[in-house]
């Protein structure tokens, strides 16, 4: 039995990304930390979702012998993780091109040397 | 001592979480009312083989259409980030 | 009932929503048909907002199920005989309509003070994002899907953050802007990981049918209570609460004039999710004690924060944001009062007093501190310069910016004849019944507001008159938009308990009485 | 190098097989309601497209090709037509996005219960709405690579 592994998995990486974000200076860690956390979410989202030995829930050439309800597993939280994802996706982009701007007017990633500069 | 004080609420806040997976239900067996209903009426109700698709577009679509405009926002604001005008340089 | 008026809370989102997704379009064609789109996108949805908002004080909630047969077929039933809401269902009661209204009304009057400045050639998307930024705001307040309050909440912060780094050639709005969107996105992932520990939980998804839920069983599940911590922080976070608040004075100062004040409704929409949070979902069974304490002391140390703050600041709107941050601090404490009151079992006066003082002054503390931010806002675009040292002697040129600044300053500093007073002496009196120290502090802060604006008033406006400033006011349509903030506060301020009998007690009562909300769901 | 773009092999080659991947991601974007796959997942393949061939010929030659604000107009197309759907699901049934074309006979035949082997015009407003955020999000993200290229390219000079 796997007992609640995915779901400790899943903390694990909210936890490696909250450590880079709490704790990191660079900025693109930062965004990175963000991602690894975004991450982990959506695999809590769809860790929710899965059924012991469950198949996806599609119709088209459906292997016979499922039992429909029971052997499928559940699709609504795959429709939140892919929100979820290009939310991610949505707020990585802008993330980046913030850094992209901060990098060409600094010069500098790191947090603390844009205040020192900024004075 | 502020990185220790931070390491400590840290620890204490994923050592919540981490308990807190334990209350949550057996991983492989999920409390599925809703979803056995989907499975079970998205061909008739909507008409799709995929019921991912048809809870994505039919029976959550409003959830993407939101996911829609959050994508059309991020992009208008990167397009507005690197926006090359006259007051540019 | 007319047919349009049951469409009407999907139509203020639709509306916005596909002028949005035109503006793009019409912007390469003509500068003046983008402008003409906006605008009559978004009176269009305040005539729609005041209808529905009408309807909804009148006849109470009005429920609108998205994609189903009917627009109120909540519920499915499964072969075993038991209900349950599978679709989204836009829930619309006397709380969302307040907020709805307080959404639209500060965009509109934003809008028009954005048409006068933004001249630049991004100026496109601006208006695209002041839509988008509209829709976040209306898709959270209006929804009764928990997921779908995470997406709005998602937008929102997405185009406030694009808005916030709008003036992109300088650092300083870059950096306000990395800083808001990393601590929006972040409290955004916990309030997703929140939901998914509810729908693990309990397979629910809909605020109305997971409160039912809860309420049945009484006393809250570990799991549902470690969800309510993580919404309370996050949205808390996101409303601009004194220990995590340091998002909020950089974001307000760097924004574009109109912007700063729309932002301050989009924390307004974060507190709305809070008490939907708080009343809604938790209400029957959470333990208002303990619950009611905390917020008193968010409340608490955001006054401390924002007032003792607000007194070192040298740039003129971020001093406004920490004096924002100070007065989300009054209805912090002012709910917090309320839930706390509620520990006595039945609903007494006080509580009620402290909750119609606590929502009625979201109201007036939006349009205070937007009104003093497009004064500011004024003088920025006038001087170019928004460091209190440098300015004096503006009052000579700048007359009816100097009025409206004096009506923003006495009104949020609470004094009698505007309306920051009539909410914050419902708030004094109802905090006075817990403790009259609490209450005492509070006052205290008004004051210590009171010196610090004057403060301002005295270094910015009075004085000789500086020779290097020419001598213009602010353009007409700024002092337009100024004039219509001033005029609702004026009106809320003379005739309060008009306001507080038919706009604030159904907002109270939606969000004490919440049976209504729950079984309008229904569902076993 | 004269053209900032890749080696003219590298270039001939994303040119042929620019269009192989469009039409797979064409088949993703109009299987969603069949196959596992939809707006999204065939919309990014798409935008992997161009994003192939702003790296091969460089975004300076893209940018003069179709410039950022055509491929960004397109993408607000694909925004309309999901609201447009949605709004006529208001007006034809009763609901805003209401399924109104299932049982119709042209796009709405419903797939018996149970295992079948996919019918193309089974979904109602399904194809539709897959069609128009995959327009949207091959828009979008190739915007986003172009503007972003665009932009570290400037850097560099």
């Amino acid at each position: 039995m796997i007992y609640q592994i995915p779901f400790i998995a899943v903390i694990g990486l909210i936890a490696v990304g909250m450590y880079a974000i709490l704790f990191k200076k660079n900025l693109i860690k930062i965004a990175i930390g963000i991602t690894i956390v975004e991450s982990g979410v959506n695999l809590f989202l769809i860790t929710l979702g899965y059924r012991e030995g469950g198949v996806a829930p599609i119709y088209t050439h459906l292997p016979p012998g499922t039992n429909i309800p029971e052997g499928m597993v559940l699709p609504v939280p795959q429709a939140l993780t892919l929100t979820s994802i290009v939310i991610g996706v949505a707020v990585l982009a802008l993330i980046l091109s913030l850094i992209i701007k901060m990098y060409r007017k600094y010069g500098t990633l790191n947090a603390y040397e844009m205040r020192r500069l900024r004075e | 001592m502020r990185k220790i004080a931070g390491a400590i609420a840290f620890v204490i806040f994923f050592a919540f979480l981490l308990f807190s997976m334990y209350e949550l239900h057996e991983f492989g067996k999920p409390p599925s009312d809703m979803d056995d209903y989907i499975i079970q009426n998205a061909q008739n109700e909507t008409g799709a083989n995929n019921a991912v698709t048809s809870v994505v577009f039919d029976y959550r679509g409003y959830d993407t259409l939101g996911e829609a405009t959050v994508l059309f926002t991020a992009i208008a604001g990167v397009m507005i980030l690197f926006r090359r005008g006259k007051d540019e340089e | 009932m007319n047919e349009w008026i049951t469409h009407a809370p999907i139509l203020i989102i639709a509306i916005p929503l596909f002028a949005a997704f035109l503006t793009p379009l019409v912007d390469r064609v003509s500068r003046r048909g983008r402008n003409a789109l906006v605008f009559i996108a978004v009176i269009l949805t305040l005539i729609l907002t005041l209808a529905l908002a009408k309807d909804v004080f009148d006849h109470g909630l009005r429920i609108y199920t998205l994609g189903g047969g009917s627009v109120d077929s909540t519920l499915v039933t499964l072969p075993s005989g038991y209900r349950l809401p599978v679709r989204i269902i836009l829930e619309v009661d006397g709380m969302s309509a307040f907020m709805v209204v307080i959404s639209v009304l500060i965009s509109f009057v934003g809008l028009l003070y954005s048409f006068s400045h933004i001249k630049e050639n991004g100026a496109g998307k601006y208006y695209t994002l002041f839509l988008l930024m509209l829709v976040g705001m209306l898709g959270m307040e209006v929804t009764g899907d928990l997921f779908n309050l995470f997406v709005f909440l998602e937008i929102l912060s997405i185009s406030s953050a694009a808005l916030i780094a709008f003036y992109a050639r300088g650092g300083k709005p870059v950096e306000a802007s990395i800083k808001y969107i990393v601590i929006s996105s972040l409290a955004a992932l916990f309030v997703l990981f929140a939901i998914g520990l509810l729908y693990g939980e309990y397979d629910l998804l809909n605020m109305g049918a997971i409160a039912k839920k809860i309420s049945l069983a009484g006393e809250i599940p570990f799991l549902a209570q470690i969800a309510f911590v993580l919404f309370l922080t996050s949205f808390a976070l996101k409303a601009g609460a004194a220990p995590m608040h340091m998002w909020l004075p950089d974001a307000y100062g760097e924004a574009p004039g109109a912007i700063s004040m729309v932002l301050v409704a989009a924390t307004q929409a974060s507190l709305y999710a809070l008490l939907r949070v708080c009343f809604t979902i938790y209400g029957a069974a959470m333990d208002t004690a303990v619950i009611g304490g905390i917020l008193i002391i968010l409340g608490l140390i955001s006054i401390f924060i924002g007032v003792t703050m607000a007194l070192i600041q040298i740039d003129m709107k971020r001093l406004i944001g920490y004096a924002a941050v100070a007065e989300i601090g009054y209805i912090l404490l002012a709910v917090g009062v309320g839930i706390f009151e509620l520990a006595k079992g039945e609903i007494s006066d006080y509580s009620m007093k402290a909750l119609q003082g606590g929502i009625f002054h979201i109201f007036n503390d939006v349009m205070d501190i937007g009104l003093l931010f497009l004064v500011v806002g004024a003088v920025m675009y006038v001087t170019k310069e928004s460091n209190l040292n440098k300015l004096g002697g503006l009052a000579h040129s700048m007359k009816y910016s100097s009025i409206f600044f004096i009506i923003g300053m006495a009104a949020v500093s609470g004094l009698p004849p505007l309306n920051g007073f009539a909410s914050k002496i419902l708030i004094y009196e109802s905090v006075y019944k817990v403790s009259p120290l609490i209450s005492i502090i509070a006052i205290l802060a008004s004051m210590l507001m009171l010196a610090i604006f004057v403060k301002i008033f005295h270094s910015v406006f009075m004085g000789p008159k500086l020779t290097e400033y020419e001598r213009k006011d602010a353009p007409r349509l700024m002092l337009c938009s100024m004039a219509i903030l001033a005029a609702i506060m004026i009106f809320f301020g003379l005739f309060p308990d008009f306001v507080v009998n038919n706009i604030v007690n159904p907002a109270v009562n939606a969000l004490v009485k919440n049976l209504p909300y729950i079984s309008a769901i229904g569902g076993a | 190098m004269k053209s900032e773009g890749m080696s003219p092999i590298v270039q001939t080659i994303a040119g042929i097989l620019f269009p192989m991947v469009l039409i797979f991601s064409f088949y993703v974007i109009m299987h969603g309601h069949l196959t596992p796959g939809g707006g999204f997942q065939g919309g990014a393949i798409g935008a992997s497209a161009v994003a192939m061939l702003i790296v091969a010929l460089g975004a300076k030659k893209i940018n003069d090709m179709v410039g950022e604000e055509g491929i960004s107009s397109f993408e607000s197309i694909g925004g309309l037509v999901f609201v447009i759907i949605a709004i006529l699901g208001l007006f034809m049934a009763t609901t805003f996005l209401s399924n109104f074309l299932v049982g119709d006979t042209i796009f709405g035949k419903i797939p018996p219960f149970g295992s079948n082997s996919g019918i193309l015009n089974s979904g109602g407003i399904l194809p539709l709405l897959n069609i128009a955020v995959g327009m949207k999000v091959i828009g979008g993200l190739s915007a986003v690579v172009l503007v972003m290229a665009l932009a570290t390219k400037e850097e560099k000079k």
